[in-house]
C-alpha cells in the first residue's frame, strides 16, 4: 500500500509521532510505534530526548528489534537501568514526563482508551492486556499521544472501559478528576486529531494523502469536530523512511514489514 | 555461616496453600518458570499472586488452578500474545482479579516495604479501573484530604506479600543478591514481604558479595531460602544469562487458548517431568540451552 | 582503671552490650561502643548478627576505626551499601530492626533520651548533635538498648529535651503515642538497668565489680527502682577483652585508650 | 551532543539568593565545600539548605552567613567535633534550623521525589522534636487518620529543594553520575528538586554510562549543570578518591569556636585563595592531596 509514494502508513505514523516531540522532552513509550517514533525523533531533530521504558529503562539504544519491553533487546546500550518505582514514580508521577505514548483497543470522542476488555464487564467481555502503565501515564504525563488503528470499532462512541482517561466527560471533567495534562494527539492511519481547547472533543487535523475525508468519517462511531479546511498530513522525507528501515526497525518487527 | 541454601521442592514445600505470593516476572522476562512448575508438582492451592506486571509465571499458574487471586496491573506475553489463562480466569469467573496499573502496584510495594499505612497516588482516578476496584477491593483504596492542600487524594493500603519470589542472576548462600538490567518491582516486592525466596542463576560466595556492596540488590537478611538453579527462568529470559526460547513461549501461547490445550501443556512439561532438570531435557537439553546462552556485551 | 581485673570498664560495657544480642538479630548502631559491642557479638556467640548503619551500610568488616559513620573505614567489606531510605525505611520503619543501640548527653527514668540541647530551650541553651537516625531507632526498633555515662548531670529527674522518647511519662504513655517497643537496658560504667514492667521505671539489675550501691544511687539525679538483691555484673572472659584490643580496636580509637 | 559542562562559578551564579539547595554531605565525607567556597565567594544570601544529617558544607555556610534556615535531622563532624557554626546560629537566633530525624528528612526528600503530597512516618511522636516543630514549621507536619485502620499517622509534606547539589564520584557531561558507597539521602535529593548541580571528581564518556547502566544514580535528564572539579570535598573524603584530611577538619573545628576565628578561618580558606586550585595550594597541593589518595580496595 502506497509504495509508489515511497513510504507505508505505518511509516507515515510514525513520523507524524515523531514531530510531535520537541528536543530535550522526556517520553514515556511502549514498544512498537512510539519506539520507532522516539527513536527517529532523537536521531533527527530532537537529540535530547529521553526516552523511558516503564519497567526501568532510559535511552537505550537498540541495533535489534525487541518483542516487547520485556526483550532485553531493546534495553541495549541504555544509560539507566532501574525500576518501576524509579520511572513511573520519581519521574511520571513527579511530574517530569512531558509527552506518553498509549494506544489501544479502543478510544472515544473524549480520548478515553480502554486496553482492559471488550463486551459488557457485567455480561460476556473478553479480557485483554489491562493497563501496565498506560493509566499512570495517562494520569501523570504533561501531555499523551494515541496511537490507533482507524477503524469504526475502534473509534467508538462509548468504550467498554476506560482504563486510561482522556478528558472523561469533556470539558472540565479530567480537572475535576483532579487531573492535569490530557491527550493531545490522536494518530490512525488515515488521520490526525487533536481535542478542541472548550468542549475537549476530538478534532480533524490533517488527513493522509491517499485518504478522503468521507473514508476518515465512515471508520469512526462517532463524529469529530471537522474544521472547513483539513490540509493533508505531512508525509514522511525519503531520510526519516531511510532511517527506520535500515536503522531503528530493520527487521520489519514494530512496521510488520 | 548461614547458609540458606535450599532444594527447589523444599523451597517451594514451605509455602502454604493460600499464601500470597509475590512473583518477580515481568511479561517473558525473569518469571519463576521452574518454581510455578514445583508448585503445581506439589498440588498447592488457593494462591494469591502479585506482579506489577502479569508475567508467564503467574499465567502458568492460573492455568495449573493453583491460583485464585492475582493482584497485578494487566499483563502480556508481549507479542507472544495475551496472558491466555488469567483472561480465561478473569472471562469465567475462576480468578479473582484485582486490575490496578503498575504505578499503583508498585506504590503498594513501596508503602508495604516502608512500613508506612497508605500511600497516595494520582493515577486510577476518572477511570473504570478503580470503578471497578471500589467492588472487587474496597478495602485496599480510600479517599484522603491532604492536610497541607486540602485536595482529595486516593490512597492505597501497602502490600505484605507472604513470601516474595525472586529470580536473580547472581546470590550468595545467604541470600544477599544482585540483579542486572531493569528491576522493575523486584526490590519493593522484597522488602514489603515477610520473607523472600531468592532463586538464582549462579551462586558465589560472600566474599565476592563484599566486592561490590552497592549491587546487592536484596539483602540477604530478608532472605529465608536461597535455591541455586541454572536455566530456572526457560522458556522466559533471564538478562546476561540467557535469551527466552521464542519456540516455547510461541508452543505456550498457542495451548493455552484452550483449557485442553492447557492440559496437555501441563502434563508435557510439567506432570510428564520429575522435576527440573528432566523439564530442561524435555525442552532439548544441554543442546538446546547452548543455544540461548546470552552474549556478554549483548546481555542476550 | 581496673587493670588489675584485666578489662576496663568500656570493656566491660561493650560486653553487657554485646551480651544482649540474640543470634539472628538484626541491630542498628553508631559508632563507639554500640559498634564494639556488635562486631563483638558478632565474632562470638551470634555469628548471623545483621549489622546497620543508619547511612546505608550493612555488615561490614573494618580493619581500621573510624572517627564516625561517614568515615569510609567503617564501611570496608560490607555486603550492602545503599541509602537511608533503604535502611531506616524499608528495613527499620518496616519493623525489622530487632535492638537499636541508642547514646545520649541525658536520660530520664523512663528512658527518654537526650542529644538535642542542654540548658532551658526558651532561654539560654547549648545545642548538640541533634537525632541523626535516634529518634527513627527509638520509635521503630523492637528495642532499644541504651549506653551512657554514670553521672548525676546524665541520668536526670527529667532532661531538658526528649530527642528519642523512652517510656515518655511511665506506663501506657508510650502506647498512647503511637509507639511500640522502648528501651529494655540502660548500661552505664557502674551499672546495668531495666525497666519495670508495670510503671516502666528504671530498675537496677545489676552493679558492676568494684563499685556499690551508694556510689551507683549517689551519681544518679533520680531514684530507680532498686530491687533486694543486686548481683555483680558478669566480667568480660579474656577471650572477649583479646578480641576487642587486638581485632575490633586495636587502635583505642573506640575505647579511648 | 547534550553538554552541561560548567566551571564551578558557573553554577554557583546559576542559584539565587533566597534558593533552597539540599546538600549531598554527611558529616565530613562527599560534602560540597569547593561549592560553599564559591557560594561564599560570590557572597549568596539568605539560603535555605536542607540534609538528613547536617555536615560540613552546611557548617561552612552557616559560618559565613550564607544560609539562614536548616532543615535538617541534626549532625555533627563526627569525633572531630560539633557543628560548630550550625549550633552557634541556633543558640544565638541568627540561623532558623527546622530539625528533624534522619529519616523523617529522607521521608520528606523521597514524598518529593514521587510527586505525592504528603507521606506517613512513625518517628517523632512522643518527641519534643515534634512538639518544636510546631513552632518552627508548623505547615510541615499534620496529622491524618488512616482510611484503613482509624489510627492516626502523623504525616509529613513533601520537600522540593530548589536544586540539589551532589558531589559524586563519577559523572559524564550529560550528568549521568555514579557515587559508590553508602548514598544516605543523594538519590532522593536528586529527584526531590527542581534541578541539580552535579560536581564530579572523574568525567566519563556516555559510553561509559552506557556499559554499567544499573550504577548510574543520578539522571543526566534531571541535572542541569555538571562541574568537573578534582578534589572539590576536600578537607572531607569521597570514598574510593581521597580520605578526608584530619589536621585540615581539626583545624576547622578548632577555629570555629569563635566568630573570630570563623572569620580567620574564611580569610584563610576562601577569601584569601581567588579560586578552589588556590586553595589546593593553600592547604599543601598535590604533594598534600597526594598523601590523602584512596587506595583502591580499602576505598580510603
Amino acid at each position: 500500500m502506497q509504495a509508489e509514494q515511497g513510504y507505508t502508513l505505518f511509516e507515515l505514523m510514525a513520523v507524524a509521532g515523531a514531530r510531535e516531540l520537541k528536543d530535550g522532552e522526556v517520553v514515556g513509550v511502549g514498544i512498537g510505534l512510539p519506539v520507532v517514533a522516539s527513536f527517529l525523533a532523537k536521531r533527527t531533530h530532537a537529540p535530547k530526548l529521553t526516552i523511558l521504558f516503564e519497567l526501568g529503562v532510559v535511552d537505550p539504544e537498540p541495533i535489534h528489534t525487541g518483542v516487547g519491553l520485556a526483550d532485553p533487546r531493546v534495553w541495549y546500550r541504555a544509560k539507566i537501568m532501574s525500576s518501576f518505582v524509579d520511572i513511573l514514580g520519581t519521574v511520571l508521577h513527579r511530574g517530569v514526563v512531558d509527552v506518553g505514548f498509549l494506544g489501544g483497543l479502543e478510544v472515544d470522542m473524549y480520548g478515553n482508551l480502554n486496553t482492559t476488555l471488550l463486551g459488557d464487564p457485567n455480561g460476556a467481555f473478553r479480557h485483554f492486556v489491562g493497563s501496565g502503565g498506560a493509566n499512570d501515564i495517562a494520569s501523570s504525563a504533561k501531555r499523551t499521544i494515541i496511537i490507533i488503528r482507524h477503524e469504526a470499532r475502534k473509534l467508538k462512541q462509548a468504550v467498554s472501559f476506560i482504563t486510561s482517561p482522556g478528558y472523561i466527560q469533556g470539558a472540565g471533567s479530567r480537572e475535576a478528576a483532579g487531573l492535569a495534562g490530557g491527550p493531545s494527539r490522536v494518530i490512525t492511519d488515515k488521520a490526525i486529531f487533536d481535542f478542541e481547547p472548550e468542549s475537549k472533543r476530538m478534532r480533524l487535523l490533517s488527513i493522509h494523502l491517499g485518504t478522503t475525508l468521507e473514508e476518515v468519517l465512515a471508520e469512526m462511531s462517532f463524529e469529530p469536530i471537522v474544521p472547513d479546511r483539513v490540509p493533508f498530513t505531512e508525509p514522511p522525507t525519503p531520510e526519516q523512511v531511510r532511517l527506520i528501515r535500515e536503522e531503528i526497525d530493520p527487521e520489519g518487527i514494530y512496521s510488520g514489514r | 555461616m548461614s547458609s540458606k541454601l535450599a532444594t527447589l521442592a523444599e523451597a517451594v514445600a514451605s509455602i502454604p496453600d493460600g499464601a500470597h505470593v509475590a512473583l518477580s516476572g515481568f511479561a517473558i522476562t525473569r518469571c519463576n518458570m521452574a518454581f510455578a512448575r514445583e508448585l503445581i508438582r506439589q498440588g498447592k492451592r488457593d494462591l494469591t499472586v502479585s506482579q506489577c506486571v502479569g508475567a508467564m509465571d503467574a499465567d502458568l499458574l492460573a492455568g495449573a488452578g493453583v491460583i485464585s487471586r492475582i493482584i497485578y496491573g494487566g499483563g502480556s506475553l508481549d507479542r507472544f500474545g495475551r496472558l491466555n489463562c488469567v483472561n480465561r480466569g478473569i472471562e469465567e469467573g475462576t480468578l479473582v482479579a484485582e486490575e490496578y496499573s503498575s504505578l499503583s502496584v508498585a506504590f503498594r510495594y513501596l508503602a508495604g516495604a516502608l512500613g508506612i499505612p497508605f500511600i497516595p497516588i494520582r493515577s486510577l482516578r476518572g477511570s473504570d479501573i478503580l470503578e471497578r476496584l471500589r467492588k472487587t477491593a474496597p478495602g485496599d483504596i480510600a479517599f484522603v484530604d491532604d492536610p497541607f492542600s486540602g485536595e482529595k487524594w486516593l490512597v492505597l493500603k501497602p502490600l505484605h506479600p507472604d513470601v516474595a519470589v525472586v529470580q536473580v542472576q547472581v546470590a550468595d548462600e545467604e541470600g544477599n543478591a544482585w540483579i542486572f538490567g531493569p528491576r522493575w518491582d523486584n526490590e519493593e516486592q522484597v522488602r514489603a514481604s515477610t520473607r523472600t525466596i531468592v532463586i538464582t542463576e549462579r551462586l558465589v560466595s560472600t566474599e565476592m558479595i563484599r566486592r561490590n556492596p552497592e549491587w546487592t540488590r536484596i539483602p540477604g537478611f530478608r532472605v529465608f531460602h536461597v535455591v541455586h538453579l541454572p536455566f530456572s527462568a526457560h522458556p522466559t529470559s533471564v538478562y546476561q544469562a540467557y535469551d527466552y526460547d521464542a519456540d516455547c513461549i510461541k508452543e505456550y501461547a498457542q495451548m493455552t487458548q484452550t483449557r485442553e490445550g492447557v492440559q496437555a501443556y501441563l502434563d508435557k512439561y510439567v506432570y510428564g517431568v520429575k522435576d527440573h532438570w528432566e523439564y530442561l531435557e524435555r525442552v532439548g537439553g544441554l543442546e538446546r540451552l547452548s543455544k540461548l546462552t546470552a552474549d556478554p556485551v549483548l546481555g542476550y
